[in-house]
């Protein structure tokens, strides 16, 4: 097995689908001669040619929708926005019509695509170009929402989301990509992981912390800082947003009876909220303390460095509420 | 062209005129359909003329005023009726309703409800026939209306970009809701419009079946020759409101009755018949009673079938695994 | 003072706004000629020309960016989408670019701009057509989303969005807009709303209510039934749901102990994950009960009558929420 | 042209470039800029040339390659490139940086990153002087890619419907990020898609300030007597990457040196005004030397300037009250 970073997981994985499967095939802006703007599809067009790896104009409506019909027709397209925030000009495309058509014709045909969407701030690029918007992909049924924040899940989970028959966004965090901290050990060979099960990363039993994708690093940090101040905590990564499963968070709270969320995206309205409904609803007797939240502030992304690092989370505002409410 | 197709054309406008009379009385007087409901009648000629030059591979997509394009792919109409009545017997088991009828096996994707956003999904069935080196194409059909939406830029550029097997079919019936197409489209032209991407255009006379299947067949034979996407804006004229409700209050004086009295694709067509074609009124009026009978038992059918059993809510949200 | 209904209510802030000041103007898909195709504009052509009256083409993406551009440049635009739906197309000029530029360019402009939006499903129009998709716009910082539930709060909230100085997306529900059950005494002339404030609507002790738009009228109707079965509902009506105002509603839980949340959205990912996030975070030690939820189903809308009303709330599903934690 | 105009201009380009070598300079050695760096080395005609010819209550907007324009539009360099810092006294506080430099004292409503939105945002600014019925007139710059989008589409159709006092500027580089135009567009006369709209277009020499000027105040002269929105395609090259860290593997071999060595817009003006004007090589560089003093001084003052404090956070999320 190869330590890989998460974005040589998810090339493997794009690599093997399309060797595997003729119908399986990419289109996007920069993804053929470039090879990606973060070079995720590099070589590809080399290895696969210029029917499977398609660039295509700068036109997100129909790239989310060409990519749904083709899927509609029996293909197995795999489409990359170039970041998540360039999928808002694609959301009818995606949640009116992707999300929608195997309900909407009472299943006559499935709808097997994948959208890739790199997403996730810190970058300094400004208020437009830094959106974790994971949540509002996830509000609606019908669209299978993934985040994998290690490169096993996110050979694991590509994979599954390529064979799966019906609509997936993929949303890659990029601050993950390349970090040294991120690298796994990933298989060579075939293996999926399935979509909507959510997994222990970390065991404890003083505090469960509940998190995904970019969230779970610093999580995993906040996790050893307490270590050494003799708290363990139990880190869960929910892996999918969309179908959201909730018996891996809810079996961990019944045993720590602490829970604290993390996310990347702003907090009114976000993934946290949803978490902590459910836990309340569904593990009230067993609610110690209130249940915390650690997510971006809201507040739109400014250029500035140090603006932005204070709107984003971090290890030590996780460890700050892991200690608010023990 | 045979004098059997003309007939067999003839019926299929004549039942999808009659499905519209039926399905408003059915919305208006008996309050049995819901929703919207956008009527097909004056352009029966488009769906009509451009099925009947498809192959069956060939894949059809339409907007929302999608009743003549599933009947004249061959879906029944007692199925059609029963999807407007919201049974479980509809064509999509009373899920889709009016504007979102369809059927896998005729290669029918579907009616949709948002302006101009099929145009980008049947951009994408003409690339998978593309990816499979087939020789098949799409139709894809959309209001004059539709052309000022983003979709409609984004797709008709793809399909040069990529020289895909697609034909745009606009049904140019003056207005979108109640705004004409000069008040709305900066170019009143809409075939000058695919200029803009290269894709060769004409405009015909939409009313003209015969015109319309041989405009139709020309273009298919030029997409599976590989010249890739063609165009055509189809002249015609819708007589009822946008949708039930629609006092039709924009239209001058006597526009309507012109359309009507002059242009009714019906109409041409029944008289091509009975002097270019030696076909007789009483054959005509057979074909008439014909489907008169069909829509009776299409209606009994629909009364008569069951409503959607309430435990199928959540089918189909995610595909079977 | 007369009884109007929602929408009169609505046509008369509109029509007293336009009077009051020439830089306030109407565009959007027959808001002119045809009135509005829900007649809330009926006349306006007539009384106000075209020159502020302005039937649009079918293109959602720039009458949200004109109007924002408009705005920007010192008018007071109210761009009406035809139907909420439709704003999804429109999604990156409303949240990337209306909700942005005032932070974006540190306030050097502002952006009054307001974006009518009717909304609301079980009007049989299926699964494109029957969003309430409000959880989404409000996720993001910047933009301020009102639903106002009566027509005297209609009034006042729209005149309050037309001189507010950044953008607004004003939601109106559709049901409510001619039922006789929604009028209500609406004085004639000039008076606001502040947005961003959230009222008690109906008094009551045992438990809270708290809800918005379409919301508060089956829990006025739920509070109606349990009142015959001697429970007390207070019902707290949000009217703004971002900025969040949470004092009402805390107050209200902190007398009653006990919460039920009910909206028209889907539930997983809803307005109401936050509004018992919040009450959770905030008002810890007054939980006597599980919050409950109603909410829309996590099932796209489906055309039949049938289908579609079983996965919408009614007041029923409210009496039964109630119940559950009394 | 007078001499001091032209002077003037050589000016502003001279300055256009050293500000973009010394960010990029900034960028890649120093690390003190961050985030993205789009630079406009090579079209600095347009900018300046287009901006020449407005009136000051004419209004700017343009995309993420916003640096040329700003200074063009008289944004002093040392608040620009503060701002490209992320320093408190940046012309956006250091919050919009390199994609989102705006002034409104100016009328420049800001670069914006997404591509193709601006245009929409750019017909209301026109909008709004059509409503006042001023004689103003919004300029908008996007470039070759830029046109495949929705937002394109839908703006110069509803510029057009209205007939807005726009000018639409098409700065043509011959690539989006690594795509050439003609692989983008399926029609690669940028200038042909204007016509889909009635809009008059026409394709100019982008790097040669003269006609960019001439072109550019017949247009405005054009709206201003009413005649509705215009069109120009400016033909030009950017020298650098899309941004930092683009190699630029995508050009065809001898494709920059052709462009730089033959068309470049500084030199391109340079020799008109020592061949033409009788101006001296000694002139030309006491103008290089000012703007390299100007330079050194913005990156003495930047370097100096404090970043923004921590409690501005929330500043302007929602207006001041
Ligand atoms: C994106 C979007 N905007 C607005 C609407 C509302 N709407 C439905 S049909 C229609 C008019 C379309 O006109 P046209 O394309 O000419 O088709 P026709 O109805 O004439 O067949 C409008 C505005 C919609 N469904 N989708
Ligand atoms: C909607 C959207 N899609 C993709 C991008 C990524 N992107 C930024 S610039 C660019 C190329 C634009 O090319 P062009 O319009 O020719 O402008 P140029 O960079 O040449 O000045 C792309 C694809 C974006 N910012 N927004
Ligand atoms: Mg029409
Ligand atoms: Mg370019």
């Amino acid at each position: 097995m190869a330590r890989l970073t998460l974005r040589e997981a998810i090339t493997d994985a794009l690599r093997e689908e399309m060797q595997r499967d003729d119908n399986v095939f990419i289109m996007g802006e920069e993804v053929a001669d470039w090879g990606g703007t973060y070079a995720v599809t590099k070589g590809f067009l080399e290895e696969f040619g210029p029917r499977r790896v398609r660039d295509t104009p700068i036109s997100e409506m129909v790239i989310a929708g060409a990519a749904t019909g083709a899927a509609m027709a029996g293909l197995r397209p795999v489409a990359e926005f170039m970041t998540i925030n360039f999928a808002f000009v694609a959301f009818d495309a995606i949640i009116n019509h992707a999300a929608k058509v195997s309900y909407m014709f009472n299943g006559q045909f499935d709808c097997p695509v994948v959208f890739r969407a790199p997403g996730g701030g810190g970058k300094q690029l400004g208020a437009t170009h830094s959106h974790t918007p994971d949540v509002i992909f996830a509000h609606f049924p019908g669209l299978k929402v993934v985040c994998p924040a290690t490169p096993y899940d996110a050979k694991g989970l590509l994979k599954a989301a390529i064979r799966d028959n019906g609509p997936v966004l993929f949303i890659e965090a990029v601050p993950l990509y390349t970090s040294p901290k991120v690298r796994d050990e990933v298989p060579e060979g075939d293996y999926t992981v399935p979509i909507g099960v959510s997994d222990v990363k970390r065991e404890g039993s003083d505090v469960t912390i509940i998190t995904y994708g970019e969230g779970l690093h610093i999580s995993l940090d906040a996790a050893r800082q307490l270590e050494r101040e003799g708290i363990e905590a139990e880190v869960v990564d929910l892996r999918t947003l969309q179908p959201l499963d909730m018996s891996v968070p809810l079996a961990s709270f019944k045993k720590t009876f602490k829970a604290v969320v993390v996310e990347f995206g702003h907090q009114t309205y976000g993934i946290g909220a949803e978490i902590v409904a459910r836990l309340q609803e569904e593990a009230f007797d067993y609610l110690d303390a209130p249940i915390k939240r650690v997510a971006q502030n809201d507040v739109p992304a400014p250029y500035s460095g140090l603006l932005e690092k204070a709107a984003l989370p971090d290890a030590d505002k996780v460890v700050a509420a892991v200690k608010e409410i023990l | 062209m045979e004098k059997e197709t003309l007939l067999d054309w003839y019926r299929q406008m004549v039942l999808i005129r009659r499905f519209e009379e039926r399905s408003d009385e059915l919305y208006q007087l008996e309050g049995k359909i819901k929703g919207f409901l956008h009527l097909y009648i004056g352009q029966e000629a488009i769906a009509v003329g451009t099925i009947a030059a498809r192959r069956p591979q060939d894949h059809l997509i339409t907007a929302y005023r999608d009743h003549g394009h599933a009947l004249a792919a061959g879906l029944e109409a007692k199925y059609v009726l029963a999807e407007l009545m919201g049974k479980a017997t509809g064509v999509t088991g009373g899920r889709g309703g009016s504007m979102h009828l369809a059927s896998r096996d005729r290669h029918f994707w579907g009616g949709y409800g948002i302006v101009g956003a099929h145009l980008s999904l049947g951009v994408g069935l003409a690339l998978a026939e593309k990816y499979r080196e087939s020789e098949f194409a799409a139709i894809c059909y959309f209001g004059d209306g539709a052309t000022n939406i983003g979709y409609f830029h984004e797709s008709l550029n793809m399909a040069g970009v990529w020289q895909l097997p697609i034909l745009f079919v606009c049904e140019n019936n003056k207005y979108g809701m109640g705004t004409a197409v000069d008040k709305a489209s900066a170019n009143p032209i809409i075939s000058d419009k695919a200029r803009a991407y290269c894709i060769p255009a004409k405009r015909i006379d939409g009313n003209n079946i015969l015109e319309v299947y041989d405009e139709t067949s020309a273009a298919l034979a030029k997409i599976r020759a590989g010249e890739g996407p063609q165009f055509l804006e189809m002249m015609t004229y819708r007589y009822e409101g946008h949708s039930i409700g629609d006092r039709t209050r924009y239209r001058p004086e006597g526009e309507l009755h012109q359309w009507r009295d002059e242009k009714d694709p019906i109409a041409t067509l029944q008289k091509h018949l009975l002097t270019q074609m030696g076909i007789s009124e009483t054959e005509l009026m057979a074909i008439q009673q014909d489907v008169e009978r069909e829509m009776d038992e299409a209606v009994r059918f629909s009364n008569e079938s069951p409503l959607p059993e309430l435990d199928t809510l959540y089918n189909y949200i995610y595909p079977e695994a």
